[in-house]
């Protein structure tokens, strides 16, 4: 099968700044749909797959783009991972996406002997993860997921922080075959974290603002919300770090290590506190000689409450005031 | 024959329930509501509540009541709705319906009076249904019955026919699952996205009984739940996707969608 | 030669007789691994096999529970917490089912199987639940203990079964048992080691070859991973270093969970995290598993002599 | 084509390299039982059905075989011997040390096994996609083959991959269930009956026939059938076959063959 070579840089898709606010409004959904049709067009090996949900998704031009190259399996999301698995293996990669809730929970059996044990080159797309579906209740709300796939092996974990980014992050993963589960935080009209096109690498952290005092590492759409927190620290003369994390795993330890002469490291993301990113880089700095004082801050064990993604938001303590607030709480105690 | 005067009590009940839906989908402003599927079985639910079913309004886990459990729980208005219509809810708190916060979330979850099981993740209500049902027989409840509503594009979920088969095994005849057939789930119509037809068939190779009948035909719809049954009976009730309000019917855009002041107006109208 | 599994029938039997009849054994066709026969045969009506089908065993098991039952819910561990997941999300974390899961084949005791019957990010995956409990019991005794306990507790939990005959003798004697309370096996005053499930046979074994060494080695059986012990946890946040033991994927599992306490604690220790790492391993025995992934007494031992001569 | 008797030949050498990578396992035991059944379906599949060239094995022409019920890699190893993927050295060593050829088959085209297993209810869906693959490629040539326990058939995701594989007229796929009509926990009627499993296949639209699964020239017969639709066999199998202590017998699930009872297994197998 012929695979054009992975030189992004003279692509079709232009990260202009009109294109970025675009992809913004139109939220996760349509970077997927855009990064969709950028695929279609030059990886003919690549397959898109759903499980009822390709209007959902985005994915609806594609379709029509590329006929019979989005596959549908129905409301049957372990059939989604198993048939994915068997198009890998004929060659095809597979982009499946589905619920982020469903997919690390209704088929992770399959995702860990297909891609975990197998290795087969399958990228998974949790769509909505963290709280956007939160107003459909606890059942659609993915805060899980990044502790199930971080658990698991050989899977890379990519959760990108803003619309762009979820494009760079979908082409990049198509660069590789490695098994890979991409997580769609952010609702429609999703914050802008860059303006401007960067140089996205899968593993390599992105260090968005410089600072001296602390460092708060952040992952998806808390990225936006953790350079908010920033500011309003810098007004109360902390002076603080922001590290976009968007690899959760492998995680890149050489940006932690450059930040463990801070104060603190605060870690942020619509994620459950447990086993996510604030536990991988608890792991990381436990075995370190000088670990510093960390804070982290996600959603507390527990369901929240069903209601709108702002509402949510707020009822976790996930807005750049709130986490401003709790730094500022977290110095006061140390 | 069912009774008449039972079949028109039933059918101004679905009517006042229609009128509920809409309400509660257009008082949630933009925000979208799964109304298709809700009004689709609107006549399933008032001939259930309204006709057939035994419950305690004032006592809501009294022993002897007849389960309802929503599998398919994005039709959530339909049974709030239905819930008000006998008592169990107030039908003032339906204006609260996907407020932040409030009890009557998109989905069923529990804390609400009447609802057995939170639901939102399709595939499940089955075999919630076969662990009571299990139970009952245990307690020696002869009395209780188990509806579980599940939608025809829910029946793609292989957890169904775990369940499916487990009711089977276990002759489980206090279990009855109706099967909202509308015909259309989220990506289209249920015969292009996964053709699970013949369900006549399928449910009675499952070792099932089965009675096919119209869903918004109140005899029909109450003479099947009347039926006897020896092994678990599956109602597969054919259905329109947003039944009684013409632009609603039979589109997959109503799936989920949100109502504009025109369009609740024509709905009004339409419902008379 | 199945070890602690073979317990868990004959246990449930005499609690059912004893303690609270109310108790249902519900299993996925694995029965027999649990040696069910004699429950069987006497209590019949207490048992029921919902055959090959993990989603449905949690969603019936909620459904029997919320008639009032209790509900042990038994098949491999793996299948448990993988294949069922999302049921048990929905059904024990988000509606707080009390239904008590039991895991067998927790880690690598049916490693011969290969990884797909291997239970290696099981606590990662329960632990992630709100509302579930997590333990896991360190010798036959304590299973007993757990399990009694278990059919006492209101909301759920996920009781992980770990090892293969032998079981380890870890307490010789009776002792108090409280779920989420962690219990000292060794004192020392050097290093700690915090470990549960039968790997505490080796992690005691290495104690007593790290004092051969001089080095004065406290262990601690973790059995509950989720409540943490925080207060036994504090009290050896001083130790100049913290070594945790699990049969389980480096991430996400005890290690993990100990890193994110001591983290946001005043006092961090230095930890070493043994597992299982981050590749799954080749099928084969048990006791070769272990050496595979250095969790074996010697290479425990060996492990943290290294560690210790780097602080 | 083969004779009847070669290809019970082959058959009973198979049965004969179960027993003897049963018995050098030691106390590890393997799945005897679930393995037997299997073994003449397997034959007929490797000596005379399947397209594969051992010189070539990664061919795109080839068939693929997916043993779902991953628990009787040792009947796989065995028949991938007599293909002679595997040397009479694996063979040897199979269940021991660090041998890759253990309890359940690792994935390695190369040696002709498509795909890892050991989690039941996988099969049909890798199957499904495989032949989905094929037919994009627009590769008619290779069939796609998937063997099923019947005790398998319990997991719902079975019945998620049953229906999508006519849904996206998989013609090249067939589906052999061994039937053997006992799980781990003891009688498939006893643990979950699985009311009529031919009309369970049939009303999703595939060709079905039941066949004995231990007879070699119906097994063939069949498998040569032409159709238009995907395909279901379901072969009706004794567990443990070939061994007489065994038959039928559900501790032989797993077993372990001493010396004595190695050399008792030998003389069945040539006697049968």
């Amino acid at each position: 099968m012929n695979r054009r070579s992975g030189n992004w840089g003279e692509k079709l898709i232009d990260f202009s700044r009109r294109n970025i606010r675009i992809w913004s409004l139109l939220g996760p959904g349509g970077a997927l749909s855009t990064a969709a049709m950028e695929l279609g067009e030059v990886k003919p090996e690549v397959q898109m797959m759903t499980a009822d949900l390709n209007y959902y998704s985005g994915l609806k031009r594609f379709s029509k783009a590329y006929p019979g190259r989005l596959i549908n399996v129905g409301i049957a999301e372990q059939n989604l991972i198993g048939v994915a698995a068997g198009l890998a293996k004929e060659g095809y990669m597979p982009f499946a996406n589905t619920y982020a809730s469903f997919c690390a929970s209704r088929c992770v059996d399959q995702i860990r002997v297909n891609m975990a044990y197998m290795k087969l080159p399958i990228k998974l797309i949790g769509l909505s993860a963290g709280l956007d579906a939160g107003v459909l209740g606890a059942t659609h709300m993915a805060v899980e997921d990044l502790a199930v796939m971080r658990s698991l092996p050989n899977i890379t974990v990519l959760s990108p922080a803003d619309c762009t980014e979820i494009i760079k992050a979908i082409l990049a993963s198509s660069e590789t075959l490695d098994p890979t589960y991409i997580r769609l935080t952010g609702p429609m009209n999703m914050p802008i974290v860059y303006n401007e096109d960067y140089d996205f690498q899968i593993g390599k952290a992105v260090e968005i603002r410089q600072g001296r005092d602390i460092c708060i590492i952040a992952t998806g759409s808390m990225v936006y919300h953790a350079v908010r927190a920033a500011e309003l620290l810098e007004i109360k003369g902390i002076s603080c770090a922001v590290i976009n994390m968007h690899t959760v795993k492998p995680l890149d330890t050489e940006a932690v290590d450059a930040m463990q002469d801070k104060k603190m490291i605060v870690t942020v993301e619509e994620a459950s506190i447990i086993g996510g990113l604030g536990s991988a880089v608890a792991e990381y700095l436990a075995l370190q000689k000088n670990r510093p004082y960390q804070i982290m801050l996600g959603i507390r064990d527990s369901f929240p409450t069903a209601g709108s993604y702002d509402y949510l938001l707020k009822q976790c303590r996930l807005t750049g005031e709130q986490i401003a607030e709790d730094i500022i709480s977290a110095l006061s105690r140390e | 024959m069912v009774d008449k005067e039972i079949v028109d009590v039933c059918n101004a009940s679905a009517a006042r329930m229609r009128r509920c839906i809409i309400d509660m989908a257009f008082r949630a402003g933009k925000t979208e509501t799964h109304l298709g599927g809700s009004l689709s079985m609107t006549e399933l639910l008032a001939g259930l509540y309204k006709g057939i079913i035994c419950f305690r309004k004032e006592d809501p886990d009294w022993q002897e009541r007849d389960r309802v459990i929503l599998s398919k729980g994005h039709a959530a208005m339909a049974l709030y709705a239905a819930l008000a219509e006998s008592g169990i809810i107030e039908e003032e708190e339906l204006e609260f319906f996907k407020k932040d916060g409030s009890r009557l979330s998109a989905h069923p979850s529990l804390g609400l009076p009447g609802i057995e099981f939170a639901s939102g993740s399709l595939g499940q209500g089955l075999s919630q249904g076969v662990g009571v049902c299990i139970a009952l027989k245990k307690m020696n409840n002869r009395k209780s019955r188990v509806y579980v509503f599940l939608g025809d594009g829910e029946c793609n979920e292989g957890s169904v026919w775990e369940a499916a088969a487990s009711a089977a095994h276990y002759g489980l005849d206090n279990l009855i699952a109706v099967i909202d057939m509308n015909g259309l789930q989220y990506d289209g119509s249920t015969g292009t996205v996964l053709n699970m037809e013949p369900m006549e068939q399928k449910w009675q190779a499952f070792g099932w009984e089965t009675v096919s009948i119209d869903g918004h035909n109140m005899n029909e719809v109450l003479e099947a739940y009347m039926q006897h049954h020896h092994v678990p009976l599956a109602i597969l009730a054919r259905t329109v996707k947003g039944k009684g309000i013409s632009f609603a019917e039979n589109s997959r855009k109503y799936h989920t969608a949100s109502l504009s002041s025109e369009q609740y107006e024509q709905a009004i109208r339409e419902l008379g | 030669m199945l070890g602690m599994r073979r317990m868990i029938g004959p246990a449930v039997k005499d609690i059912i007789e004893r303690e609270n009849e109310k108790v249902l054994f519900v299993t996925a066709d694995t029965g027999r691994y649990f040696a069910y026969d004699d429950l069987l045969r006497t209590c019949p009506e207490h048992v029921v096999d919902v055959g090959i089908a993990e989603q449905n065993l949690i969603g019936a098991s909620a459904g029997l529970q919320s008639e009032g039952f209790n509900v042990f819910a038994v098949t491999y561990a793996t299948f448990l917490t993988a294949r069922a997941l999302e049921q048990i999300r929905v059904n024990l974390g988000y509606m707080g089912m009390g239904v008590k899961l039991l895991g067998e084949a927790g880690g690598m005791a049916d490693g011969n199987f290969s990884m797909t019957h291997m239970a290696l990010e099981d606590f990662s995956n329960a632990r992630n639940i709100p509302n579930m409990t997590v333990i896991s019991p360190a010798d036959g005794m304590e299973l007993v203990k757990t399990l009694v306990a278990l059919s006492h507790m209101e909301g759920p939990a996920y009781m992980r079964i770990t090892g293969r005959f032998p079981i380890p003798v870890i307490y010789k004697e009776d002792y108090d048992f409280q779920i989420g309370k962690a219990v000292t096996l060794r004192e020392g005053k050097d290093i700690t080691m915090i470990s549960n499930g039968t790997l505490l046979g080796e992690v005691l074994k290495a104690a007593e070859m790290l004092a051969t060494q001089g080095i004065d080695c406290k262990v601690i059986n973790l059995h509950t991973v989720k409540p943490l012990d925080t207060e036994a946890l504090r009290a050896v946040a001083g130790y100049k270093l913290v070594v945790t033991a699990e049969e389980h994927m480096l991430y996400g599992g005890l290690g993990s969970a100990l890193a994110e306490f001591y983290a946001q604690e005043p006092a961090r220790p230095r930890m070493l995290m043994l597992s299982v790492g981050t590749e799954y391993p080749k099928a084969q025995e048990y006791d070769d598993l272990l050496k595979a992934c250095g969790l074996d007494a010697e290479s425990m031992a060996n492990r943290i002599v290294e560690e210790i001569q780097k602080l | 084509m083969k004779s009847r008797e070669e290809l019970e030949a082959m058959a009973r050498r198979i049965r004969l390299s179960i027993a003897q990578m049963t018995w050098q396992s030691g106390l590890k035991g393997a799945h005897l039982g679930g393995s037997m059944s299997v073994t003449d379906i397997l034959a007929v599949l490797y000596g005379e059905i399947l397209h594969y060239d051992v010189q070539n094995p990664l061919s795109p022409e080839r068939d693929r075989l997916i043993l779902s019920k991953a628990h009787a890699a040792v009947a796989l190893y065995a028949a991938l011997h007599e293909a002679g993927f595997l040397s009479k050295d694996d063979i040897d060593h199979a269940l021991q040390g660090d041998s890759p050829y253990f309890e359940h088959p690792k994935m390695d085209p190369t040696h002709g096994i498509e795909f890892s297993g050991g989690s039941l209810g996988q099969g049909l869906s890798l199957g499904m996609g495989t032949a989905l693959g094929l037919k994009m490629k627009g590769n008619t040539a290779a069939k796609v083959y998937v063997i099923l326990g019947d005790g398998e058939c319990d997991e719902g995701q079975i019945w998620e991959a049953a229906a999508a594989v006519p849904h996206f007229g998989l013609t090249n796929v067939t589906v052999i269930v061994d039937d053997n009509g006992l799980q781990f926990d003891g009688r498939k009627e006893d643990i979950l009956k699985a009311g009529d499993p031919a009309a369970r296949w049939a009303s999703l639209g595939y060709d079905v026939c039941t066949v004995n699964g231990h007879d070699v020239e119906a097994v063939r017969a069949v498998l040569l059938r032409e159709t238009e639709k995907p395909r279901v066999i379901i072969a009706k199998t004794v567990k443990g076959k070939g061994v007489s202590f065994a038959e039928n017998d559900v501790t032989w699930h797993t077993g372990r063959l001493t010396d004595e009872l190695y050399q008792e297994a030998i003389r069945d197998i040539n006697h049968d």
